[in-house]
């Protein structure tokens, strides 16, 4: 029964989808008792893999139609369920999950809806088989549902202003990268005559690096960075996340750019297992570092909540992507650490930016302001997401960010010459992100959240439960993930992160016993997984901490019983003076500080290098495939050069 | 039992008792000696203490356009945030959570404190808060950089080889090889660290973000009794906590093992690094505008901490 | 960028003696022509008016008080409205206003700011028949007159 | 204890908040002096607040103009208590010589308790610093009759 589990996980979305499209027409209640079924049933089936899986470190095979290898040739479609891809489902089902149910509230003004819901299962249902497949070919034709199903939810809302174009950036950059990963798939098929990923991986490990491979190599890397969005394909992210509604977005941010990390880890470490050659890992770090700092000053610059956070997206991933090109299992650990963190902060922040515009209409931070006082539990939610993801202690952004710098300075000192140098600035560039983040959050919540509430927006309601319940289950997810690494790691990052080195299991488990041997010849040791600094704090202090600072807060505002409360501004100031802010005795009027104001002493500073950042995202989608293409041929140069 | 001796430490030793009076005594001094400098006489000594209790006996207003909730409790957060870093900071050999003392962790609950005001200020709902939060920003933006870089660099001299996060093993490695200072390449980063300590603590010439001539005050404009005390409190207590880390840093690996006598040499010690790098600088200079802060934070201190990491790299 | 001036200036300060008056404690003599608090000398004055003409504030109030063997003056001079510009006490031909050189002018009650003094201006003498003789000079530093 | 020691904080910690209600500027830098070196107000704890929020004795000079009045109430209310208002100079208490003007609309005594009045155009520094010592005890004994009720 356990084996037919990843498959029926995967059919479930996809025959979710099928009956939304025929049933689900007329009845908002069948089309929402399908997608939660479908919903619900993928994330339970993904739940029962944990046992088998992350505690008994057992690897599931699956051959599609019973066909299984015949005469050493992998022909059957195959799906191969490591901790790795079980790690990654189960964040595509989760995510899929909370944002069905954000989603019945958040769409509910919308026309068109069951389609919504086809596309959304169906993108669901793309990601999930792209990160449980164990076959090439396989993972392009979900790559391709999954940037199609993408491309037609950017455009869901195409009344708002920027969504069809948005959709066309991402279509046809997005159609660079599928072709990139068809390209690559061709080439490795031409050398090694199999699509199945544990017997590419077998033979192309015996066979060595030939001209053919490399070029694969690159072109399938170039295509998973395209679907991971690190920079300079980021551009159709940005626009993407912005357009699409905040539900979509919050899947974007939580799975769809996850899979391209996903394949970029099972590319290097499982197919190519070039994880050893130090140019790739230069080359991966580079791009991440690269990646994080160019997302993370992007936003320092937006005036759009929901584009500020696609830039914060990006940035993140370029923490993940440079955390696994480190190459050492500390590296690994806390790049899929902080690809978990990033999902759930990620799809907060993005859930909140939905619960704003769904009540104010916009997310225009000139605009906003003051809504803690309409919004108290949004706003609440929100410094949760924005303390993660800047990595406040004790949330989790915190936890896996300090493993992702270890690991970075360790590999700093392990290095020598100009390598450790540069692993070394890569911690400085990683520890000042992390300050710039937490720079445009406080952008944020001092332009929505806090701040003068403008008259138009005075009477805002808070956002509905439905909408309010994933928000809190990820905002408690985000405080658990970083109370309690111990936990974390030893049932899910440490199981993780060892089967991304466990090559043989992986290809035994597909061919058969023995087969790794007899092609790769000698067969890659389990690299030794390290995890002492990982027990670095411990959660019974923090969880004291905590309790500590809640009890405090309570005194406090159970205390001051005297000040007065959250009364209408303008009715108060008309009867008492006192409660009115002080604006230098003027009668206080709308004078907010707006987003794109603060910050201007860096601003100032760095103006030449933010020039060029606006330059650089021109909107016109020739530049960005300009970009994109031209990085591409860097990338496939550098792999022939230092490979 | 654990449970009761971590209260202990978080309340009375390393923690809120201890660098409370140790940072009001630290504020006093400061006071003090900048009015002896300008050839004034001064407050008296207890002068921050007098302050903070005033404070606590006035009436606490929350404006009608403040988000209530979050005005009240930034201060708390900032303040238990600087008690836990007291905690983790060691006092030359004693150290009260050995293992989780790290430059990281230190680093990221340094920031809270400066969170903490920018959250109560924008939840104010005041323009002057707005400005000032924004310079508050900018100000953490341009010291953090090079304190980063000084921590790796010491992280990197004192790992014997390798690299270290950890405090503990930093004193440790003090007191096999004498103090940092001594170690010719760190010179650039102690200078580097005692430049940040006033921008971190916000004292005059980096005190842009609560210029009380040019923007009443900044995010503290709306404050006032209790939480104002506490915020009072809290950068008192950044003034320990910052000349300690520095003296943890640089100038460790002695102390006489008596936790009592060592707390005593330790404040001594860091009012002698705060009258350096504090009041002298205070005393004698005007406020900066903050544009030109962060150019100097960015392209002479982080040059200068950056030096010091790269000759940690070369020679150690 | 930033240049630290006057640092040797500071350090040498700590050890020097500080420029502070501790005036609360040791009372200072105010400098020479100090314009204080007013005193005003009831005996002297007759009653010109021309402190009152000559007040810009209008800081002096005159109350006068019929009675039998001639009018009751009060001056009433408001320091909490006064400039201290001493031209009352420059005009009085009597020198019966004069500014100390008392300058701690400090009340709760506003009671206390004002500096008053009354006197009796008497009736003249009533007039006899005119003579042929020119009537003798007025005594100028008749105090009664 | 913990009474007593607020109750002689508030007297050692005066933060003065100054509001110029249309001052010739006289007693505004008279004020100045007394926190230069040579006067210096800060032996008793005295210190300039940017903010009424702050403000424990409230230094206000000028006649009431009628540009000023609205701005003068408002920003007296936001004073928290115990606050004391101190009158610097002749014109709050009686408008010197603008009063009548068509522009003033003082004293301040219309709009709110002055509690001490410090006189002189302009007072000279010692007498402000006398005054606001005086003010510092009324504020003690402001703080003490609050706490009794």
């Amino acid at each position: 029964m356990i084996q037919h589990l990843p498959i029926l996980a995967i059919m479930t979305y996809f025959l979710g989808a099928f009956l939304t499209t025929l049933l689900g027409h007329n009845s908002k209640s069948v089309r929402w008792f399908l997608v939660m079924l479908a919903s619900v049933a993928s994330f339970v089936m993904m739940c029962l893999l944990i046992k088998p899986i992350f505690l008994d470190g057992g690897i599931i095979g699956y051959w599609m139609g019973g066909r299984a290898p015949e005469a050493g040739y992998a022909i059957g479609i195959g799906l191969e369920v490591d901790a790795l891809s079980l790690f990654f489902g189960l964040l595509v089902t989760f995510t899929v999950l909370l944002s069905a149910v954000y989603s019945i509230k958040y769409i509910s003004r919308d026309d068109a809806q069951d389609k919504y819901y086809t596309l959304f299962l169906m993108l669901a249902g793309g990601v999930l088989g792209l990160v449980l497949s164990g076959d090439l070919f396989n993972i392009f034709i979900m790559v391709e549902i999954m940037t199609f199903a993408a491309v037609a939810l950017t455009a869901y809302r195409n009344w708002a202003e920027g969504s069809l174009e948005s959709a066309f950036k991402y279509l046809a950059v997005g159609s660079i990268g599928s072709s990139m990963i068809l390209a690559g798939t061709i080439m490795v098929y031409s050398q090694v005559h199999t699509l199945n990923l544990a017997q590419i991986s077998a033979l192309l490990a015996g066979q060595g690096l030939t001209n053919t491979t490399v070029f694969a190599f690159a072109l399938l890397f170039i295509g998973f960075g395209v679907k991971a969005f690190i920079v300079p394909f980021h551009p159709i992210a940005a626009d993407a996340y912005m357009t699409a509604p905040a539900s979509i977005s919050m899947v974007f941010s939580g799975m769809v750019n996850k899979a391209g990390v996903y394949g970029m880890i099972r590319l290097v470490y499982v197919v190519f297992q070039i994880m050893d050659v130090k140019s790739v890992n230069y080359l991966i770090v580079l791009l991440g570092t690269i990646t994080m700092f160019i997302g993370v000053t992007s936003a320092l610059n937006q005036h759009d909540f929901k584009r500020l956070l696609a830039f914060h997206s990006i940035s993140q991933i370029g923490y993940v992507i440079t955390a696994i090109g480190l190459a050492t299992s500390l590296g690994i650990a806390g790049g899929l650490y902080h690809a978990m963190n990033h999902t759930l902060f990620k799809g907060l922040l993005f859930l909140c930016a939905g619960a704003v515009f769904y009540s104010a209409g916009t997310t225009d931070l000139d605009r906003l302001g003051g809504l803690a006082k309409r919004m108290p539990q949004t706003a609440a939610i929100f410094l949760v997401g924005a303390a993660a993801i800047s990595g406040i202690p004790p949330f989790n952004g915190f936890a896996s960010k300090w493993v992702i710098y270890q690991a970075c300075y360790e590999a700093a000192a392990a290095a020598s010459g100009f390598a450790s140098i540069f692993y070394a600035v890569v911690t400085i560039v990683g520890l000042l992100v992390s300050v710039m983040t937490l720079a445009s959050f406080v952008k944020v919540s001092q332009s929505v959240f806090f701040g003068q509430l403008p008259d138009e927006f005075d009477e805002v309601k808070e956002a509905p439960l439905l909408m309010r319940i994933p928000m809190w289950i990820m905002a408690a997810c985000c405080l658990l993930a970083g109370l309690l690494p111990g936990p974390l790691s030893r049932f899910a990052l440490q199981p993780a992160a060892a089967a991304t080195l466990n090559i043989k299991g992986y290809i035994d488990t597909m061919m058969g016993g023995g087969y790794a041997a007899s092609q790769m010849g000698d067969v890659t040791p389990v690299a030794e997984l390290d995890f002492s600094t990982i027990g670095y704090w411990q959660p019974v202090a923090w969880l004291v901490l905590f309790v500590i600072i809640m009890a405090a807060v309570l005194i406090v505002a159970l205390g001051s019983q005297g000040a007065r409360g959250n009364k209408r501004s303008t009715e108060l100031e008309k009867v008492d003076g006192k409660y009115a802010t002080f604006f230098g005795g003027e009668h206080s009027t709308y004078s907010m500080v707006g987003g794109s104001d603060l910050f201007w002493g860096l601003r100032y500073n760095l103006r030449h290098y933010f020039g060029f950042l606006s330059d650089m995202h021109s909107g016109v989608v020739n530049d960005y495939a300009l970009w994109a293409v031209t990085a591409a041929a860097g990338i496939i140069l550098y792999m022939f050069l230092f490979l | 039992m654990d449970i009761l001796m971590k209260a202990l430490y978080l309340l009375i030793f390393p923690g809120l008792l201890y660098c409370s009076v140790a940072g009001l005594l630290l504020a006093g001094i400061d006071r003090k000696v900048v009015a002896r400098m300008q050839k004034r006489i001064g407050p008296p000594l207890l002068q921050p203490a007098y302050d903070f209790f005033k404070l606590l006996g006035k009436e606490t207003i929350v404006p009608a356009a403040a988000a209530r909730r979050t005005f009240l409790a930034a201060p708390v957060i900032g303040l238990v945030s600087l008690v836990v870093t007291a905690v983790l900071v060691p006092v030359f050999g004693f150290s009260a959570f050995g293992g989780v003392a790290d430059v990281v962790v230190i680093l990221y609950l340094l920031t809270i404190p400066a969170v903490a005001i920018i959250m109560g200020g924008a939840a104010s709902g005041s323009p002057y808060a707005g400005v000032g939060i924004s310079r508050e920003m900018v100000t953490m933006m341009a010291y953090e950089l090079p304190l980063v870089i000084v921590l790796l660099a010491v992280g990197k001299a004192a790992g014997d080889g390798g690299v270290t996060f950890s405090l503990s093993k930093i004193v440790e490695y003090q007191q096999a090889n004498g103090p940092l200072i001594t170690h010719w390449t760190m010179w650039p980063a102690a200078l580097a660290m005692l430049l940040v300590i006033p921008a971190e603590i916000g004292s005059h010439p980096f005190d842009v973000a609560e210029a009380e001539t040019e923007i009443c005050e900044g995010a503290l404009v709306e404050y006032s009794g209790a939480p104002l005390a506490l915020f009072k409190l809290s950068s008192a207590i950044k003034l320990y906590i910052m000349t300690a880390l520095f003296s943890c840093l640089f100038l460790s690996g002695w102390g006489t093992g008596i936790v009592a006598v060592d707390a005593l040499i330790l404040v001594a010690v860091c009012a002698v690094i705060m009258l350096i790098c504090v009041s002298l600088v205070r005393a004698v200079c005007a406020r900066l505008k903050v544009e030109i802060l962060f150019r100097f934070y960015w392209r002479v201190v982080a040059v200068l901490a950056a030096i010091s990491l790269i000759l940690a790299w070369l020679v150690g | 960028m930033i240049r630290f001036p006057y640092v040797r200036e500071a350090l040498t300060q700590v050890f020097s003696k500080p420029s502070t008056e501790k005036y609360p404690f040791v009372k200072k003599e105010a400098p020479e022509n100090y314009r204080g608090r007013i005193k005003f000398h009831p005996d002297r004055c007759i009653n010109c008016g021309m402190c009152i003409r000559v007040c810009s504030p209008g800081a002096i109030v005159r109350t006068v008080e019929k009675q039998e063997d001639g009018d009751l003056v009060t001056m009433e001079f408001h320091m909490d409205s006064c400039t201290f510009c001493q031209m009352c006490a420059d005009f009085c031909t009597k020198n019966s206003i004069e500014l100390t050189k008392d300058y701690e002018m400090v009340a709760s009650d506003p009671k206390d700011l004002i500096e008053s003094g009354t006197f009796l201006k008497k009736k003249p003498v009533p007039k006899k028949p005119i003579s042929d003789e020119l009537p003798p000079a007025p005594k100028v530093d008749d105090p009664e007159m | 204890m913990f009474k007593k020691l607020i109750d002689n904080s508030t007297a050692k910690s005066p933060w003065i908040y100054h509001i110029n209600a249309g001052s010739c500027n006289g007693c505004d830098i008279e004020l100045v002096a007394v926190l230069t070196p040579r006067y210096d107000a800060e032996r008793f704890g005295f210190k300039l607040a940017g903010t009424p929020r702050h403000a424990d004795i409230v230094v206000v000079s000028g006649p009431v103009t009628s540009q000023s009045k609205e701005r003068l109430i408002r920003t007296l209310e936001q004073v928290p208590e115990p606050r004391v208002i101190v009158s610097l100079g002749s014109c709050p208490r009686s408008c010197n010589v603008f009063k009548g003007s068509y522009s003033v609309e003082g004293p301040l005594d219309k709009f709110c308790h002055v509690d001490i009045s410090v006189a002189g155009c302009a007072p000279k520094p010692e007498a402000i610093v006398l005054g606001l010592a005086q003010a510092a005890q009324l504020l003690k004994q402001k703080r003490e009759e609050a706490a009794q009720k």
